[in-house]
């Protein structure tokens, strides 16, 4: 038997033995993700129990690298393990922007004592981090942030504030965009500081959105002291760190809205709408939008795979992550406006237990946001055309 | 005839606009929502609303009403529109007084018409039952019984049921489910026995409801006009309808563009409005150009059901399609163009886009409009 | 009798024995048009005796004044004239640019003496007139023109060059714009000149198009006098009439590819493909683009008359031109794209008698080029949104 | 399958890009044009191609091929699009020479595919009889006579069809036109008594040519394959030229998107290159990401069809759709872009839009492939 096979069988026999029951029915909403972090929040009390055997072999993050807690695994090893898990319907063990985001730039660009700081307790979901980026005013001109950070000797002193901070109100950390110099070009004087949420003049406030809930939030800096240590890369390079993980968020958001192995939107609409005579969706604009629409799909899945292998091949696109994010963007919304062209008016209801509470229509608008946060479609656009296409500034 | 309006249109057009601004904006929508109204609009709006004329702004004079025609009543939805005003405008003098209007015995007229001109009495359309508008799916029946009849079925998506008076429900006397024909159209309490009605509040914030009919009887004369024509009159008044949805929605994609370009103006980034950026510029340009046919079709339609014309239901399906093809793309745009503050609550914009999803839906959408208009030019 | 039907009967009368029974059969194609000049070009000899006696009338051009040989009339007699011309299926007697682009113009910008000249011999059709404005490498940019007209005392020498001049090579004069200063911004300087193309230094060559054959021409001056008397408008002034000439032209390219009272689009398509089992064009998605098109155009055509009532009701729109240009050229070359689709594979057949020698597909070809000549749609489109709408720049 | 070209296919790729653009560019395009030359291909040329092995790059080896498989002949087409190369590659390799080698008996393999590898032979399947592509409607009968068929019929737009050898004619032999069962496919000689062919120019300056065939006598072995399967053998084929053709309209629409964002960086205007305006760029990478799903779904396809994936028919449709929508988009921007330069003969921007849309209509254009797209998703 391969390593690999005998790798498998030991990963099957630990999920057996460690996945509780109820981490193997599907999550209903979103109240059955699981964040951590120091007051974690949960629908059942297995969660935290899966969570942290998960974070304790590391598998809550298996590539990242077994000094700092991580599940040090290979390629081929984590493809077994997510195999593994999905054979056994077993959900993600913990949601985290310190997996996603954060942990990615710490392990390029943090000290080593950061690393050994933060890594572990990300990967066992102790702390939860959010981001500080977006402030009010600023919108897709990132660069212009004003928060200040004031060189204190010891510590920085950080004043502003920032907007559309996902999930303030509930993380413990913070990784901040901060200026730290006003005197050269917009880019420069960035720094990228990490902070605890729970430090003296942290206020944050949550905002509702047009679909009725919202993650976001406005975060307020007043007089916060943030010792020297926390300063992640170096002073006024922050742009740096802030441009690496704003790719990383581009290709998560573009990920949205890919149906989750239900029905697809078009067999809906034959169940709400019927055929016509002829064997036909009873809609023929309709169908011939959700045809476009689905064929779309099928081509843009084709495309990340596509990009994903030519970079393992070394015939790498390069920016393809602003392609993925305008064009799943866009894709995504189009989905949702014809998912309300498939429920009809019915689709529309708001509130109220038959009409599923607005899920619908809430998560609808939801996606018009998808083309404006982590970089406007029309930011995209312009990346593209100047750095793809090499068109003249 | 000229596709202007005349002065007194002009006129009603102003008064509309300024009343509206000040008494029904989209403040007050807020503020009917937050309130968790029970009646879901002002009854006291809705009142001097009507002592204004437009209740029966339609209606003819004989009746109790303005006689301005629906070229008058599109201008006032044109601006309720612009203002997001909630009223039953749409429901009671839209939809029902111009069934009774067009569908009813002189007595059901005299009985009726005066009393939704003045704001009396509320009449709602009873048609809908699955998801999406498709009236010759209709499966409730009527049955007859002695003089009268029994009906029976469960409807849904029927605008102010809680708060109507009465209903004008759309039951199958002949054929099957499917069958465009053997439609009837019957006027009942909606506190009549076997009648229940259940509200449910729409994106838009607007009242809608569940209306099940159990064995509701009703009498010969509670038929609108006769069986034989129900399926025709439907029709006739959901043109109508379709043709004054689109006024609204016009009124609301011409605000919500308006409001787009004032921040395009106004709005900074990277040192410059954002309106200086030709890729928005364009964007807004070809709306622009979108909001033109728009307008265009507008007015043609309105102008043609005062006009009798022949080819109506043609220009009906043109007017819905188009504009609601529009509609999408205008609401969509302002969100997009105004950012990151136009998905925020607090702000106003992201109201347009929902009154405009629903306002769509009802009736048909572009998807029902563009194939009802490709089978009436017979392809 | 109203003086009005009076002039209905004398009208029908005139027209009952001057039109040419030749001249009642519809055109079957370009070669039928009858532009006049100097060196008339003719499918049939009554071409030019129906333009005459239609030019002698002034009625060539009914609106014009009388005073220059114009027709005189007024704009309901106008009406009635076109009424009854199009009661026996009269054609247009003369096609001409005098009559469409110069005229206007000449009347509005022209001194007594150039009226005096010109205009009699547009009305009857004894000069064809042809436009020179864009330059090679100008393109939408059409003020940075570069031809040069010199002062020579009672005389400017003209140098330069001039292209998509329509048909430059058989044209008799030729209206102008030059550059006569080269000091303040590209929009000074610009000066109006008209000239005879049978002067000493003009040489004409065909372009060819895509579609295989054209109008269109380049045009070469070199040391061409022309005498001072022939500047129209002030000297330096010539960009205020070329804009207004050009929104003449916006309106005109507009209106190309109505359909001429024959059988719409979908009905062809009816014919050729057939129905499905339902009773509905046996292509689906077809079916919703043309009904999509067919349903753009009527109401495309509600705005054209929307706009014409606003005008006369003193509402006027103002920029309108801009829309009709933008939308009536996208919008025909939507209608000849779906043409395409209708007629199939064979419709893109280029030669042969079977096939009409290739008239669809060149037809098609040609269309391409509405949206660039007489301003680009990208120019249309920033014409809306800097004059229309109010956009900064 | 990992959707990247490995080390062998990306060497074929140079090779054919040096060679096709030495050889045949739109300059030797242009040629043949002007020229009017009576094959309306270049034979050298051709002999030069299947020398180097193109004609049998997807025939086994065992029939004289290369057997690189379709997606080395996918390979190639892109290439040939890229460059506008005329040849028989489409008609005789990518259509032909696949029926044969998926529907014909080992004696027909043996016979004609070493003759089609070599270039010797020129093979071209003539199926259209109307405007459009609607296999199912053929009316072209072949009746049993004897041990033979006796085949009569019309058909239209046969590529190739008056320099080719030998014709693969499809016929109906049983039901009625509209019936999608019931088609043979026949090896007819071009020269055989009863058969005439007449050329016709199509706007890409490619041969077409209309087939007459009357009573045209062919013995049972002339049948490819068994009459039972051969309306599922000619979806087959379909399939795999629809994806073919795809194949060639993205290296024709990368041609054109290239010279076009290399005509903005060039081009300037009221001072600045035209590649600098946002409004040109926003279209500009519109298209690139447009571009991008096209490469995608035509080497998935191609290599689905060395896999013999069994849902190559949904793949089929899906590729020529999107390739044609995209293509219809790209071509019309092409020009735009380069404005009144585009339009002239004198400029080679205008042969691919030529091309394009002929490429786009042979065997079923978007509107075709997204329907039967939506139909084979039961939907």
């Amino acid at each position: 038997m391969s390593e690999l096979e005998q790798f498998r069988l030991e990963t099957r026999e630990w999920l057996e033995a460690n996945c509780p029951a109820a981490m193997r029915v599907p999550e209903a909403g979103d109240d059955d993700q699981y964040w951590g972090g120091r007051n974690p929040e949960m629908s059942h009390p297995d969660q935290k129990v899966w969570s942290d055997r998960m974070g304790e072999k590391g598998w809550t993050t298996p590539e990242w690298p077994a000094e700092y807690g991580g599940g040090g695994l290979d390629k081929d090893e984590v493809k077994v393990l997510r195999q593994e898990m999905s054979r056994i319907g077993a959900r993600t063990p913990l949601h985290s922007f310190g997996i996603s985001m954060l942990g990615p730039a710490l392990l390029l660009y943090g000290t080593e004592a950061q690393k050994q700081e933060h890594i572990p307790k990300i990967v066992r979901g102790e702390i939860r981090w959010c981001q500080g980026y977006s402030e009010p005013g600023a919108g897709s001109d990132l660069a212009s942030l004003q928060t200040r950070a004031e060189d204190q000797g010891d510590h920085y002193l950080v004043n502003g504030s920032k907007v559309w901070t996902s999930y303030a109100d509930k993380a413990d950390w913070i990784f901040c965009l901060t200026r730290t110099d006003n005197t050269g070009t917009k880019h420069e004087g960035i720094s990228f500081l990490l902070f605890d949420m729970a430090s003296e003049g942290v206020t944050t406030k949550p905002i509702l959105l047009i679909s009725g809930y919202s993650p976001f939030c406005e975060t307020f800096f007043d007089d916060v002291k943030v010792p020297k240590a926390n300063l992640m890369g170096e002073e006024g390079k922050g742009w740096t760190i802030a441009k690496y993980l704003l790719t990383h968020e581009r290709a998560m958001i573009s990920g949205f809205g890919h149906s989750s192995g239900k029905k697809t939107l078009s067999q809906n609409a034959v169940e709400l709408i019927g055929m016509d005579a002829g064997g036909k969706l009873d809609d023929p604009v309709l169908r011939q939008n959700l045809a476009q629409l689905e064929l779309d799909a099928m081509v843009f899945g084709h495309t990340m795979s596509r990009v994903t292998d030519e970079a393992k091949a070394g015939q790498g696109l390069g920016e393809a992550a602003s392609i993925f994010k305008y064009y799943g963007t866009e894709l995504n919304k189009r989905r949702f406006e014809l998912m309300l062209s498939v429920y009809g008016e019915q689709g529309l209801a708001w509130e109220g237990d038959a009409y599923d509470n607005g899920k619908l229509p809430r998560a609808w608008l939801r996606t018009k946001a998808n083309s404006i946060e982590g970089g406007t479609s029309e930011i995209q656009l312009n990346i593209i055309a100047k750095r793809v296409l090499g068109l003249p500034s | 005839m000229a596709l202007v309006l005349n002065e007194e249109q002009l006129m009603l057009k102003d008064a509309a606009a300024g009343f509206l601004q000040e008494k029904a904006s989209v403040a007050a929508l807020r503020a009917l929502r937050d309130s968790r109204d029970e009646a879901g609009y002002s009854k006291e709006l809705w009142q001097e609303m009507a002592d204004m004329g437009w209740a029966g702004i339609a209606i003819p004079e004989a009746y109790g009403g303005l006689d301005y025609g629906y070229i008058g009543l599109g201008i006032v939805l044109e601006q309720m529109g612009r203002n997001l005003s909630v009223s039953p405008l749409q429901s009671s003098v839209l939809v029902a007084a111009t069934a009774i209007a067009l569908g009813g015995s002189e007595a059901q007229k005299q009985a009726l018409l005066p009393a939704i001109a003045s704001g009396e009495t509320i009449v709602t359309l009873a048609l809908q039952e699955g998801p999406h508008h498709a009236p010759h799916k209709t499966a409730a029946t009527a049955i007859a019984d002695g003089d009268g009849y029994v009906i029976s079925g469960r409807k849904v998506m029927v605008a102010d049921a809680h708060v109507a008076d009465k209903l004008i429900v759309v039951a199958r006397t002949a054929g099957e489910p499917g069958d465009a024909e053997g439609l009837g159209l019957f006027l009942v309490d909606r506190e009549a026995t076997g009648v229940s009605t259940e509200r449910v509040i729409m994106v838009d914030s607007r009242n809608s409801g569940t209306v099940t009919l159990d064995s509701v009887q009703v009498s010969a004369d509670q038929v609108l006009g006769s069986l034989d024509t129900g399926s025709a009159l439907l029709q006739q008044v959901l043109d109508i309808a379709n043709i004054g949805l689109s006024a609204e929605l016009l009124g609301l994609c011409l605000e919500s563009f308006e409001r787009t370009m004032e921040y395009l103006k106004d709005r900074k980034q990277f040192g410059a409005a954002i309106g200086t950026f030709q890729g928005l510029q364009h964007r807004a340009a070809e709306m622009y150009a979108d909001l033109e046919l728009a307008k265009s079709v507008v007015i043609r339609s309105l102008q043609a059901i005062d006009a009798g014309d022949d080819n109506l239901s043609l220009l009906a399906s043109a007017c819905k399609a188009k504009v609601s093809q529009v509609a999408a793309r205008v609401s969509n745009e302002a969100i997009q163009m105004h950012g990151g503050i136009g998905m925020t609550d607090e702000f106003d914009i992201g109201f347009f886009i929902k009154r405009a999803r629903v306002a769509q839906q009802t009736f048909g959408d572009h998807s029902y409009h563009l194939d009802r208009y490709a089978t009436l030019s017979a392809f």
